[in-house]
């Protein structure tokens, strides 16, 4: 007996709905970006159970993908925050507007 | 008995072994050995005075900080506060999980090989620990709500995250050589040709560097420098929770330790001697807890000769010496094994 | 045997090096501050041994490639060495290698081309010392003779190509070698323009090869040697023929192309030497020759390309009679001397054609550097009229110029009567008396402004100023050995080909590469008739230019020097009063720039103009404008939108998401 | 209940707790810490798919370092507290939060409806097997998607280079 493939892809789309809410709702740029991350693992998470179904270690490679493209985006992420901290002194999102009109 | 259930007897079993070894055997008595090495490299006594030569000194560590008052200071975050230690802790005493500590002893007919769980990640399982290592510290520094304390979390954090890379790049060469990342395969290997530390000699250095390193252990405590910060990152801890920190470190040294015999001193195995049967399988669990032991002599022997790095020194070290070192190491390593063609 | 593809790489290597130490030294020199001015001696040095070092490194693995080579070939014949270096490029069966092949052809351009090349080398050395960019210098000549080794070992139209379009390139970096002069600047641009009417024929023509026989490589002159003329289309042949013609126009300035050539006199004095007289130029006669066994089969393209080079040869050796740029009359003379050897391949001579551009390369650049040393003497005074009286204090330059002159001249038994013989008896042969007449007068022409020249330079009183006359003095070894193995290459190199069939070693050896055409046969006798002929008009010409242009003003003038003016005896000047128009329209070069400008520049700038003011300003700026102010209102509306707050456009992501997945799962 | 499902409940209700638990803390530092537990739990998730390599690296990559760097700039930049007052932009707030709640639904139908499994579920959740898929995702990342990887790689030292010059001083 085991698990069905179902459960896994709730689980997943389940914590990918949780990031979704954490990224609109917070207003810190880092608790935002929290949620991305974890928008993305459920997103690993959801891969490595399509690719368990089909029998296709692509899946694997893809997820190993996704997971080196969080790492960068993290590292330069990071060090936006860290600069815009420096000029504006919070990482408010609703206090940083640079994009106006 | 179905072979489910004797998996599972086996591991207890082995789980059982191994955590007494360490937490009963090991561990008390490193802090007696520590503290009497020290006295002998400072020629002076040391613990004597509790029982024999001072053995029974462990003992009464322990025994006075469970009877200590535990004090939570009122400013820390407490949930964290109390979580950090714990933290710290599991990882050290899981990393053993994955380290052959004997070739293999015949049970009810049945072959068992002396490791928790040889699983075909072995060296990332430990990788992965680590880095989880890493929060016990950073948030116990975070959560005592002292500068000493955030600044020491945050070296160790940097630290660790440092030489860790180094770490994980000069255990890949072992692994690029034996072909798997099982640390079973890779004593295989060494009891098949010769010890790591002898053809991968530049990565055994590096390794054992960032060992140091990743168990804030001298030369590198910089985290818990009481010249600069007090006592770092436990500063705010007493009693049972700084034992855990206290414990957590003898238990990394000993993880570490025995990562460093897998790895490169051939783990359980000895040169032109095999072990087999039941009585080769305990003498081959005796053999790996001896080098383990030998290696923690060597980490207790630096800290009480060598003095501390600055902070810039370590990163530089770090940054600038091991992990070139490390790569060039598993270039080279790589491109031999290349050369060779498929083991 | 050697490697054939080190001949032209060697002084690529050399281009690399001379750039990369001049870019370095100049840059260096400009941070500083420091101005114009000679280089020091140790750059120079350098710049020196390494520009005349490689070139004369690739000259010598030239010749050790071909003397064996050559040796086997008239023992008893050799096939084309063919050497593939990588393959180039490809597409379904189409494909083109980076290869390089030695045959007789290439034989015979790779050993003066390599030989004249490195004396020129040389000869810069002490020529260009003074010059603030002589590493620039030397390394635009290295990479020159690179692409020049390329276009004349290359196995394939490509390749040759790609040393066709690298000397023209070359070329125009030469012209333009003193950029910071305007009319340099100038030609070197007219030169690159008219190149490339030529280049576009040539390149249409390779397509044109390639249609016909399927291939680029040089075997396609096997099957067309094969080929009966009934066999192909003939219109596709004719077409190719005229394009490659058309090519070889524009690189070996033939009517009308061949206004570039003059303009490039620009450039130091050296390159006009080997660039515009002795290999790049020739490079078209080369291509027609390579392509021969195409040509025979268009009968009538030969023709055309017998004419073209016949009214190229008087055309512009009547410019040349009236120039007072002593520079321009050698660039029209090898205008000239380029129609002949069109003329000998239109009429299927085209072993006499090859035979005249490798004596050529050699009297013609003799002449050039003689120029220069001329022209170096006199403080870089170019102007004729401002000459004269200087041979006693310049002998050599003065006396390995007359060698070179006599040479041009067709005085037996010097080089260039043997070629231009040649030449002309084939002609003759062919039974084309129109074109052996313009032949002859050419000729004739040619040695008399030929010797105008000398006497203008060399006889007589000096008419500069007297600063100038205080300063003339002879050039340094470094140029005057160059001149003289020039002057002694000018005087011998017509034995190669001595008629009469006593010592025929180049028909012999250029056979196997070129078309074979039906001998036509003469009499020996007729032949020596010819011969005297052609002579005869040679030795008029001299007379009368020696009788002309005495150099000493005339006698009423006795005693005051009128500089910037051609001193001529009074039969002379009696002459081109009666002249008249005629000689005007000479002396102004036939008015074929004005008229250029008039009919063909003209009307272009003028539809520039319109497309200009008219079409761009009005209609396309109209719409450009239009269509921003759309753009502008666009933004204007939708800017609403742009609140610069994340969670707004987090939220206007999620509602697209929420859209699209509903539509996936409803749909 | 069979041990699987037991694990996997376990495991799931693990990371979607303390997912909810992350975005309702308002500490950041707490904010990551549920976020590594969360991560742990899709660690077993991984592990119990037969992707353990996979499940390592989300442990040494997330949790050991990405999370880690994120804990150094929390406390680099001393963000203890999230905003206290009111939110701004209640509109915002409301059609965020049933936008995603929609979108969550409709996901989920997606997903399970895509879930009806064309492959036996019988290999989804079972133990590890004893196939090495290491060797497998070494294979396929350096043959098919070897262009990917490099591309990877370059983007990751863009990141490196650009992360440096956005978080350096101004020297002026």
């Amino acid at each position: 007996m085991s698990v069905s493939p179902a459960a896994f892809l709730a689980a997943g789309t389940v914590l990918f709905v949780i990031g979704l809410v954490g990224a609109l709702l917070k207003r810190n740029a880092l608790s935002i970006f929290l949620s991305i991350e974890l928008m993305m693992n459920a997103v690993n998470l959801l891969f490595l159970t399509y690719g368990r179904m089909r029998g296709d270690p692509s899946s694997h490679v893809i997820v190993f993908f996704v997971i080196a493209i969080a790492a960068a985006e993290a590292a330069v992420g990071l060090a936006v925050f860290v600069a815009l901290f420096r000029s504006r002194q919070t990482i408010e999102v609703d206090r940083i507007n640079l994009l106006k009109w | 008995m179905s072979p489910a259930a004797f998996f599972l007897l086996a591991a207890v079993a082995k789980i059982a072994v191994v955590w007494a070894v360490m937490l009963a055997a090991l561990l008390p008595n490193l802090v007696w050995m520590e503290r009497r090495g020290a006295g002998l490299i400072q020629d002076r006594p040391g613990p004597n005075r509790v029982g024999p030569l001072g053995l029974f000194q462990a003992v009464a560590d322990v025994l006075k900080m469970f009877l200590k008052e535990d004090v939570t200071p009122l400013y820390v975050d407490k949930l964290l506060h109390t979580v950090a230690p714990a933290i710290l802790l599991v990882p050290a005493l899981t990393t053993f999980a994955v380290i052959p500590f004997g070739s293999s002893i015949p049970v009810f007919g049945r072959e068992v090989k002396l490791v928790i769980a040889d699983v075909n990640i072995g060296i990332l399982y430990v990788l992965a620990l680590t880095s989880v290592g890493v929060y016990g510290l950073v948030l116990a520094g975070w959560a005592s709500n002292n500068k000493y304390s955030l600044l020491g979390g945050l070296r160790s954090g940097a630290q660790v995250i440092s030489y860790e890379l180094s770490m994980g790049l000069a255990a890949i060469a072992t692994f690029v050589t034996a072909g798997s990342l099982k640390p079973s395969a890779v004593v295989e290997w060494q009891v098949q040709t010769v010890w790591n530390c002898i053809p991968q000699a530049v990565g055994f250095v590096v390794f054992v560097v960032a060992a140091f390193a990743e168990t804030n252990r001298v030369p590198f405590d910089l985290p818990e420098a009481e010249a600069e910060l007090v006592a770092g990152y436990h500063t705010e801890y007493s009693a049972f929770k700084f034992g855990m920190f206290f414990m957590s470190e003898y238990a990394n040294m000993i993880a570490a330790s025995a990562m460093i015999v897998t790895l490169y001193l051939g783990g359980w195995s000895l040169p032109f001697v095999t072990f087999t049967g039941l009585w080769g399988g305990l003498l081959s669990i005796a053999v790996f807890w001896a080098k383990t032991l030998a290696v923690i002599c060597v980490f207790i022997w630096v800290r009480w000769t060598l003095p501390r790095f600055r902070y810039d020194q370590l990163m530089n070290l770090g940054w600038k010496v091991l992990l070139p070192l490390s790569v060039a190491n598993l270039l080279v390593v790589a491109w031999i094994v290349a050369m060779k063609g498929p083991a | 045997m050697t490697s054939l593809w080190w001949i032209p790489v060697l002084p690529l290597l050399g281009f690399v090096v001379n750039g990369a130490v001049a870019l370095v030294s100049s840059s260096r020199r400009a941070r500083r501050g420091e101005g114009g001015g000679p280089l020091p001696y140790g750059e120079r040095l350098f710049h020196g041994l390494v520009g005349v070092g490689t070139v004369g490194a690739s000259g010598v693995l030239a010749f050790a490639a071909l003397v064996p080579w050559t040796q086997q070939s008239l023992a008893g014949g050799a096939l084309p060495v063919v050497e593939t270096v990588f393959k180039w490029m490809f597409a379904g069966d189409f494909s083109v290698d980076l290869a390089f092949r030695l045959d007789a052809l290439s034989a015979l351009m790779l050993s003066f081309v390599t030989f004249v090349g490195t004396l020129i080398h040389l000869y810069s050395v002490g020529y260009m010392q003074e010059e603030e960019g002589y590493g620039r210098y030397f390394a635009f000549l290295n990479l020159f003779m690179f692409a020049m080794l390329t276009l004349v070992l290359g196995a394939n139209l490509p390749v040759l190509f790609i040393g066709w379009e690298g000397v023209g390139l070359c070329s125009y970096l030469l012209i333009g070698y003193y950029y910071d002069k305007d009319f340099a600047v100038a030609a070197g641009k007219k030169a690159f323009v008219v190149n490339r009417v030529g280049d576009v024929g040539f390149v249409l023509g390779i397509f044109g090869v390639l249609a016909l026989f399927g291939t680029t490589d040089f075997s396609f002159l096997e099957s067309a040697r094969h080929q009966l003329v009934s066999d192909t289309a003939p219109l596709s042949v004719y077409t190719v023929c005229l394009l490659l013609f058309l090519g070889a126009c524009g690189k070996s300035a033939q009517v009308p192309l061949y206004v570039w050539l003059p303009d490039a006199m620009a450039g130091p004095t050296p390159v006009s030497a080997l660039i515009h007289a002795a290999t790049m130029v020739t490079a078209g006669v080369y291509l027609v020759a390579r392509t021969s066994s195409v040509f025979v089969l268009a009968p009538d393209a030969m023709t055309l390309v017998a004419w073209v080079g016949a009214g190229t040869a008087i055309f512009a050796a009547s410019i040349g009679l009236a120039q007072n740029d002593i520079k321009k009359v050698l660039a029209y003379s090898t205008v000239s001397q380029l129609g002949y050897m069109f003329l000998a391949c239109g009429v299927g001579a085209f072993a006499a054609g090859m035979f005249h551009v490798f004596t050529h390369a050699f009297f013609k650049a003799c002449l050039f550097l003689g120029s220069g040393s001329v022209i170096r003497a006199l403080h870089h005074e170019q102007d004729m009229r401002k000459m004269g009286g200087i041979a006693p204090r310049v002998p050599q330059t003065f006396r390995t110029m007359l060698v070179a002159t006599l040479a041009i001249s067709g005085i037996v038994p010097l080089a260039g009567f043997f070629s231009k013989d040649q030449i002309l008896g084939s002609v003759a042969a062919a039974g084309q008396w129109t074109l052996y007449a313009v032949g002859v007068v050419t000729a004739g022409m040619t040695a008399f402004y030929m010797f105008r020249l000398v006497r203008m330079t060399f006889a007589g009183e000096f008419r500069g100023t007297p600063e100038q006359e205080h300063h003339v003095h002879e050039s340094p070894a470094t140029m005057t050995v160059p001149l003289w193995i020039l002057a002694a290459g000018s005087a011998v190199a017509g034995f190669i080909w001595v008629p009469f069939g006593v010592s025929s070693l180049l028909p012999r050896f250029l056979a196997p590469a070129l078309a074979e055409l039906p001998e036509h046969e003469m009499s020996h006798g007729a032949e020596l008739g010819l011969m005297a002929l052609s002579l005869g008009a040679a030795i008029a010409g001299i007379a009368l230019a020696v009788r002309w242009y005495t150099g000493r003003p005339a006698p009423e003038h006795a005693g005051e020097k009128p500089p910037g003016e051609i001193v001529v005896s009074p039969a002379a000047a009696a002459f081109c009063e009666r002249a008249g128009a005629l000689g005007t329209l000479i002396k102004n070069r036939w008015n074929v720039d004005e008229g250029i400008e008039a009919l063909i520049l003209g009307p272009f700038r003028s539809i520039g103009r319109f497309l200009w003011k008219g079409f761009d300003a009005l209609f396309i700026d109209g719409i450009a404008n239009a269509s921003a102010f759309l753009v502008e209102l666009t933004g204007d509306l939708l800017r609403f939108f742009t609140t610069g707050n994340i969670r707004n456009y987090a939220l206007g992501f999620t509602l697209g998401a929420l859209f699209l997945v509903a539509y996936a799962l409803f749909r | 209940m069979t041990p699987e499902l037991l694990l996997f409940a376990l495991a799931a209700g693990l990371a979607i707790v303390f997912a909810l638990a992350m975005v309702v803390e308002k500490t950041p530092v707490r904010s990551v810490l549920s976020l590594v537990v969360t991560f742990f739990g899709i660690t077993v998730l991984a592990v119990m798919l037969a992707a353990p390599f996979i499940a390592a690296i989300i442990m040494i990559v997330y949790a050991g370092a990405i999370l880690v760097l994120f804990l150094f700039v929390i406390m680099l930049l001393n963000l203890n507290e999230e905003a206290r007052e009111k939110d701004s932009r209640p509109v915002q707030r409301v059609l965020g939060l049933v936008s995603a709640l929609a979108l969550g639904g409709l996901l989920l139908g997606l997903t399970l409806r895509a879930g009806k499994p064309p492959v036996e579920p019988s290999t989804a959740g079972g133990r590890i097997p004893a196939v090495d898929e290491i060797p497998l995702v070494g294979r396929l990342l350096f043959s098919d998607y070897l262009f990917a990887f490099e591309a990877v790689a370059v983007l990751l030292l863009a990141a490196a280079v650009g992360a440096l010059i956005l978080s350096r001083r101004r020297m002026d």
